[in-house]
């Protein structure tokens, strides 16, 4: 067959492992696929730089683009343009607004606030064998603000625990903005302020491991830690038994839905539009059904 | 050089009665009216006192200034590279990369090895950016904003782009650096205040700083006055890439593992304290003690708005008055005039 | 003439600044059409006078009366408004514009929309530079000018406006003697038309020659107003210093010793080629040209700022390479150099780090710096050369212009070299330490010393040299001894008339 | 100053020589590292160059007014992400209702109004209290992105106008929207610095402060209309963009300030003022945008990206100081 040439616009590569992850998955299923060629660019968290991208790989003439918005509305326009230029545009891991469904085929993903609700069950069901379910008091540090994935997982997680948990009262939320060192000094003013925290739920596994560390320098024990996309230190303060649980969520996963999806397309086969992949509910419980992360 | 002496020349004095009360002392009103920075410093620490009666908690205080401390012991550096009339703001992106370095070299190589080999390679980058802004007299500006984008990208393929931890977090020595106490104070405060002092009284006191400020204050006169500026430059750097060594150190003892952009973004608060301390950017003002101070504001705020519990975007909001009251306050307290002289 | 109405005056004016009263009940008038000179030591006062005038400082008490009416002035813009022009003493242009919008800096011509009329300010320029019969034009980036022709774009400042009072602070300071004649005309013409000048100025030739009043400051204080033409210049000094001023030269006979300094057809480039001279112990030996003739960058070259594309350089006999200032520093030479602001000071420091700037490797306690020792060196030159400044503390951008070059020389004098050279070294001094400082260069020579003495002022180089080097376009035209040089056959050799150059 | 004389124009020419030869390198790297059949050198894709410079190009062309005037303005991001927000959501205000398209303009003055406040809020600042700008422009990078979080929260302001969205993306003469206005703002900017009072003015306050002030020439004005300009440009970049994409992430704009400085002093622009020119800072936005494009043309990954442009930044000063050597009769300090 004819070589797909696909390209992909993601959003911020540097900034986690998560996404450096993501792009090393991506080229190398790419490149296990002799038929496909990619070209992998980085949009550094910058709109303006994302539609850029997805014009030139529009004046390329790729056969795919996929792309990891920056902002699910503003890339509406630069994707109406591919989709006008007959360029089939597949959305990953976190999906554009409805205005713009018409003008992509199809989304493949994790489903951020599904992962939030998840970790308001994780916290919630530990808080009820604790038998402090009905007093807990919690605090919240959220990713970057700003980003879809934060916004969507604490808002996950903010609707849910209500339904689940009614009296658990969460004080305070502080963005840890996906940084451990960040994490760990809002921790701080945390346990300078409130002598009760039960419970702490971060937006992903680094910042909920910064809040351990501060945790655990002041000497507060019995402090629940729950996470979402389980990296490998929040595993292996798992296995320590100092961190609760997370979301297990693989970027390999990602970005071979994403890769697979964009291929089925171009194939001419029927995707489903929201085509979400599975990310469990890990704790201290079930962790060995689940391998070490590798990020 | 000539044998001469000054007596043998015979500096015959012209004696000349001096007017009395022409030259007064400076009193000390002036003198503390000077130290505007200080003032404003009290002044909100009293503020946050009052809207938080923890936040002068001794445990609170220790807290702050332990977490502070990283952010101070890069400020150190730069404090000397902004004396000499240059910038740098390719820091976060190499405290970053020397985490990485370290922590990943302590699995490999053992702590011993790691943490030389570390303070190694980051103080090459440093002598590199040293070599091009001292020597070559490329513009600071950009060539640290350049090596913070290359920095960035050598870490990421040093660690190819994943977390950086160390295997073995119980086992390990290496954590005394960022997590033990000695003589009930936390190692990073002790460090950065054995740092701090070394480095102020090398500023202050010794030959070498002496020059870092001509070179900063007038580079020609400096030239002038037979000092290498091109030389003064380098060691600025080379001496802010080892306080970035440094600071890596105690974060990836802090943590015992790190991510990729764990220095990101800190270039420019650094740079905010060392200016906020009152040290200039035009180069040729500033001291040690000054930074510290803004050190300290920056981390005080931050803990007392965050123990206020304002939205962090409120945060935001109230560290911009802060910091341009403070220095407001700061410049009006040296000229006597609330208003500036502007026409 | 003082029967007429003054144009302006100034009464009781004080000001002080922190641990300094530089101005305390000073009281001066100018009228129109006379040339009144401002007097005083360094330090005494004069341009603090002219500022809180010009309207760039406010007097703690005091008024300011123009055609009759108090004026509170507070800005330059109002001052200027009120017909006062202010040439000043510091260079104050913007070195990347051109010579016209220098010249009309504040009042561009303009034409609507805020647009400069470009034609209209080029031709209004260009007069003016014609009458200042300069060699440059209204286009030249001042950057690129000379100090002295950036001084001719200060004064050409005064003839913009329909002036009332000309403030001249210290306009000859770097000017050399056809530039000078040209201002003195200025001045006539500005005279004739009924602007009353201020001229300050330490040169007693200038004052004798343009002048019709002297006012005298000393210490901040007012000493009296002398009619120029009923008084002499040692009158002036008793009231400037309060005694009498041994003006005859050091007639130290001492003997000259060994080559200290050989230079071998040394060039560099296009700015000198071909220089051939040597320095004796216990000499002095002055160079004298026009600006522009290359004597600055010899210098610059001996002290290892320039790189000579040709020649050899010896001291002591044995030929040398300097690299560096600090290798220069090493051999035993030292520069004052001809730019005070630029090169020979850090204008944010104080007075004693400035000062021991170049030997503060050598003074050490353990590995730190002496303080003590460096305050016994700043007291020393404080007290030889009559520094006025509150204290070694006091930073130098502070001082007045004459006790900044002061601290230049001591900075200089204090590294005991064996091969001293001065350039302009008396810029902006007055009197009485102008004549110390020439003693002292006399004496140096006495102890061994080798001395180059790069000068545009006529008298100090004749004053102090026992050799004069003239120097034009970058040649050496000529060498004289001192019982053979005349003012004539020197102003010859460096315009280039004379060709027999020596050996 | 008469600009354009051949030595200012061969110093400056670095800038235009790098974008040469990165136009030559990236053309043949294509060739061979690139599976695209299309030419890097395609006229659309050139048109595509300037259209994609012209965020970072507004901002920077008032960047460079700023730095010529000797103060500098880290909050442009910010100011830029608040206009936005301005422009995007009062299209949707309930006084609006029923304006139809008539509310674009309205929109649009709205959100140049924003940023003219911000800039002259800075400006004052600067002014009245004698603080350094680049202290209140560093506070007001923060101060004015709390601002933008304040308004909507973390949530990004979303409107999506399609009648705006085709005029953005419509082309006239080939030359895109965007690129329309990137061209107007040089030119009156060049006007402005070169052919008026006010921008000759500038030019001697960031050369020499005191002699401008001795001359008279009132400073505090000068630099308060200059935060405006650049305010107003910062939102007039918000409105070419935003006009187009229709959503604003509160993030956005972040570390516009550090490229638009680097583009600026590429251009050759002096940090301590005085002296600069904005066809030059033009080139330095070029350079730049071609840069990313380039690499991305290549397929070159994060890493060699990261790598690449800080590299090729410290290149491109280096070509730049090779081209101002004097030779061998300079002063050697
Ligand atoms: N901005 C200032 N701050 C502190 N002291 C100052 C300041 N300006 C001037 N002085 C002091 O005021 C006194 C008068 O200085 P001024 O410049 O008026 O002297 P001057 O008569 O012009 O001397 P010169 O002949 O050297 O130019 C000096 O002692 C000087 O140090
Ligand atoms: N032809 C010229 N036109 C304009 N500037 C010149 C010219 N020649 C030299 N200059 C500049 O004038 C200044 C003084 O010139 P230079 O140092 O060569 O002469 P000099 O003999 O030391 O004169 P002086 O010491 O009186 O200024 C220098 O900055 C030099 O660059
Ligand atoms: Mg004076
Ligand atoms: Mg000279």
């Amino acid at each position: 067959a004819d070589t797909m040439k696909i390209g992909i616009s993601q959003n911020n590569v540097g900034v986690d492992s998560y996404q450096t992850t993501y792009e090393k998955a991506f080229i190398s299923a790419a490149d296990a696929n002799a038929d496909v060629e990619t070209v992998v660019l980085d949009a550094g968290g910058d709109v303006a730089r994302q539609i850029a991208q997805i014009e030139d790989l529009i004046q390329q003439e790729v056969d795919a683009i996929i792309i990891w918005p920056t902002n699910g509305e503003a890339v509406i326009p630069a994707v109406r343009k591919a989709s006008k230029a007959g360029i089939p545009v597949i959305v990953t891991n976190s999906n554009i607004a409805e205005q713009g469904f018409d003008f992509v085929k199809s989304f493949s993903g994790p489903d951020n606030i599904t992962q939030g609700a998840r970790s308001a069950e994780i916290m919630c069901d530990k808080f009820k064998d604790m038998g402090i379910a009905d007093k807990a008091k919690i605090v919240q540090i959220s990713g970057q603000p700003g980003y879809t994935t934060a916004i969507e997982r604490a808002q996950g997680f903010e609707e849910r625990l209500p339904e689940v948990c009614p009296n658990v009262t969460l004080v305070e939320t502080q963005p840890g903005d996906w940084n451990r060192e960040k994490s760990q000094k809002v921790m701080e003013a945390f346990l300078v302020k409130y002598d009760d925290i039960d419970g702490v739920y971060a937006g992903d596994d680094n910042m909920g491991v910064g809040a351990l560390n501060a945790a655990k320098a002041s000497g507060r024990d019995g402090i629940i830690f729950v996470g979402a996309t389980n990296f490998s230190v929040g595993y292996e303060a798992m296995e320590r038994g100092e961190y609760w649980g997370s979301i297990y969520q693989s970027p390999v996963d990602d970005a071979e839905a994403a890769l697979q999806t964009a291929v089925d397309v171009l194939a001419g086969k029927e995707v489903p539009f929201l085509n979400y992949f599975d990310t469990p509910k890990i704790t201290q419980d079930n962790m060995s059904n689940y391998s070490k992360p590798v990020f | 050089m000539s044998e001469l002496t000054q007596e043998k020349i015979g500096l015959k004095s012209r004696r000349r009665e001096q007017p009395v009360g022409r030259f007064s002392n400076l009193k000390l009103g002036e003198i503390l009216a000077r130290q505007g920075i200080l003032i404003a410093f009290a002044l909100f620490l009293i503020g946050f006192t009052i809207a938080n009666d923890r936040f002068l908690a001794p445990d609170n205080i220790m807290g702050v200034v332990r977490s502070s401390a990283i952010l101070g012991v890069m400020a150190l550096g730069v404090t000397f590279v902004v004396l000499s009339g240059n910038l740098d703001l390719s820091v976060g992106s190499m405290m970053s990369f020397s985490t990485i370095v370290v922590l990943d070299l302590h699995d490999k190589i053992g702590p011993v090895l790691a943490i030389p080999a570390m303070f190694a390679m980051t103080m090459c980058l440093g002598a590199l950016i040293g070599f091009l802004v001292g020597y070559l007299r490329l513009n600071s500006l950009i060539v640290t904003l350049g090596m913070l984008s290359a920095i960035h990208g050598l870490t990421l393929t040093y660690s190819g782009g994943k977390n950086m931890d160390i295997a073995d977090k119980e086992g390990t020595w290496f954590s005394v650096f960022g997590q033990s106490d000695l003589v009930g104070i936390p190692v990073p405060i002790l460090i950065f205040a054995l740092l701090a002092s070394t480095l102020g009284i090398l500023l202050a006191k010794t030959p070498y700083g002496r020059k870092v400020y001509a070179v900063g204050g007038n580079g020609l006169a400096a030239t002038f006055s037979g000092i290498n500026r091109s030389r003064v430059v380098f060691t600025c750097y080379v001496l802010s890439s080892f306080c970035v060594a440094t600071a890596g150190l105690l974060q990836a003892s802090r943590s015992l593992g790190s991510q990729n952009t764990v220095g990101q973004g800190l270039e420019l608060e650094v740079l905010a304290a060392v200016i906020l301390g009152g040290a200039s950017l035009m180069g040729g003002s500033g001291t040690i003690f000054k930074t510290v101070i803004g050190v300290l504001i920056l981390g005080f705020i931050q803990n007392g708005l965050l123990l206020v519990g304002l939205q962090f975007y409120a945060q935001y909001i109230v560290t911009w008055i802060i910091i341009i009251l403070a220095v407001w306050l700061d410049i009006a307290a040296k000229r006597g005039k609330l208003w500036s002289p502007i026409a | 003439m003082s029967t007429q109405k003054p144009a302006l005056r100034l009464e009781g004016i004080l000001k002080t600044f922190p641990g300094v009263r530089a101005l305390d009940n000073v009281s001066f008038s100018v009228i129109p059409g006379e040339v009144h000179a401002l007097m005083g030591e360094n330090g005494a006062g004069k341009s603090t006078l002219m500022k809180v005038l010009g309207g760039l400082y406010q007097p703690d008490d005091g008024q300011i009366i123009i055609d009759e009416q108090p004026v509170v002035m507070t800005s330059p813009l109002q001052a200027k408004s009120k017909g006062i022009v202010f040439i000043h003493q510091e260079l104050s242009l913007a070195e990347e514009l051109t010579v016209a919008e220098n010249i009309y800096l504040g009042e561009l011509p303009h034409k609507s929309f805020g647009r400069v009329d470009w034609k209209k300010l080029h031709a209004q320029t260009d007069s003016i530079l014609q009458r200042l019969k300069v060699g440059f034009n209204a286009k030249t980036r001042v950057g690129e000018l000379s100090i002295a022709n950036q001084q001719m774009v200060e004064i050409a400042r005064a003839l913009t406006v329909e002036a009332k009072a000309v403030i001249f602070d210290e306009p000859t300071a770097s000017l050399t003697d056809a530039e000078k004649v040209v201002l003195f005309d200025v001045i006539t013409d500005l005279k004739s038309h009924g602007v009353g000048i201020i001229y300050i100025s330490h040169r007693m030739e200038e004052i004798f020659k343009i002048t019709d009043r002297i006012s005298v400051l000393r210490d901040g204080q007012y000493r009296g107003t002398l009619n120029t033409a009923e008084t002499t210049d040692d009158e002036i000094t008793q009231l400037m210093i309060g005694r009498k001023l041994d003006l005859s030269r050091n007639a130290s006979h001492h003997e000259v010793g060994d080559v200290a300094l050989e230079v071998r057809e040394l060039s560099c480039g296009a700015l000198f080629k071909n220089i051939d001279f040597e320095v004796r112990r216990g000499e002095v030996v002055g160079f004298y040209g026009l600006v522009g003739a290359g004597r600055t960058e010899i210098a610059e070259t001996l002290f290892g700022l320039r790189e000579p594309t040709a020649g050899q350089i010896y001291l002591d006999g044995a030929e040398v390479t300097i690299h560096s200032p600090a290798d220069a520093i090493a051999k035993g030479i030292s520069l004052v150099p001809e730019d005070r602001k630029g090169q020979g000071l850090v204008l944010g420091m104080n007075c004693r780090d400035n000062m021991t700037l170049p030997q503060v490797e050598g003074l050490k306690f353990g590995p730190f710096v002496a303080e003590t020792d460096e305050v016994a060196i700043f007291d020393k030159y404080k007290e030889r050369l009559d520094i006025r400044t509150p204290g070694w503390k006091q930073t130098v951008g502070n001082l007045s212009g004459g006790n900044q070059q002061k601290i230049v020389i001591a900075k200089w004098l204090s590294m005991h070299p064996s091969i001293l050279i001065v350039d302009e070294p008396t810029r902006g001094i007055d009197v009485g330490s102008k004549s110390e400082i020439h003693n002292l260069i006399r004496e140096l020579a006495s102890q061994g010393y080798a001395v180059i003495v790069i000068s545009s002022e006529m008298p100090e180089v004749l004053h102090v040299s026992d050799r004069i080097i003239a120097m034009y376009s970058g040649e050496i035209m000529r060498t004289f001894t001192s019982d053979e040089v005349t003012e004539d056959n020197l102003i010859q050799a460096i315009s280039g008339i004379t060709s027999n150059r020596a050996a | 100053m008469e600009p354009g004389t051949l030595s200012t124009f061969l110093k400056r020419g670095a800038i235009w020589g790098f974008i040469v030869f990165e136009l030559i390198f990236f053309s043949l790297a294509g060739e061979f590292l690139s599976f695209s059949d299309k030419a890097f050198m395609d006229l659309d894709n050139m048109l595509l160059l300037f259209k994609q410079s012209a965020p970072i190009g507004i901002i920077a062309v008032g960047m460079t007014i700023i730095m010529i005037n000797g103060n500098i303005d880290l909050s442009v991001g910010a100011t830029y992400a608040l206009s936005a927000i301005v422009l995007l959501d009062s299209m949707t205000w309930p006084m609006f209702a029923g304006m139809g398209n008539a509310v674009i303009p309205i929109a649009w003055g709205l959100a140049l109004l924003t940023g003219v406040v911000l800039g002259a809020l800075n400006g004052l600042i600067v002014w009245k209290t004698g603080v350094d700008a680049f202290i209140v422009t560093l506070g007001a990078m923060l101060g004015y992105r709390g601002l933008v979080f304040m308004y909507n929260g973390e949530q990004p302001t979303s409107h999506l106008n399609w009648t705006l969205v085709d005029f953005a993306e419509a082309q006239f003469l080939g030359l895109h929207t965007a690129t329309w206005f990137l061209v107007a703002v040089t030119a009156a900017v060049w006007f402005l610095m070169n052919k008026t009072v006010h921008g000759r003015n500038a030019y001697a306050i960031g050369d020499n402060r005191a002699a401008a002030t001795n001359a008279g020439i009132r400073v505090g004005p000068h630099m308060l209309i200059n935060f405006m300009i650049i305010g107003f440009l910062a939102s007039l970049s918000a409105v070419a963009f935003y006009s187009e994409s229709g959503s604003v992430n509160p993030n956005d704009g972040e570390l516009y300030e550090l490229w638009v400085i680097t583009a600026v002093v590429l251009g050759g622009t002096k940090l301590t003022g005085g002296a600069g020119s904005v066809l030059s800072t033009l080139g330095g936005v070029l350079a730049i945008q071609l840069l990313r494009k380039g690499l991305g043309h290549i397929g070159a990954d994060t890493e060699t990206v990261n790598l690449a442009i800080g590299i090729i930044l410290i290149a491109v000063l280096l070509l730049d100081r090779q081209l101002n050597i004097k030779g061998k009769e300079e002063l050697r300090v």
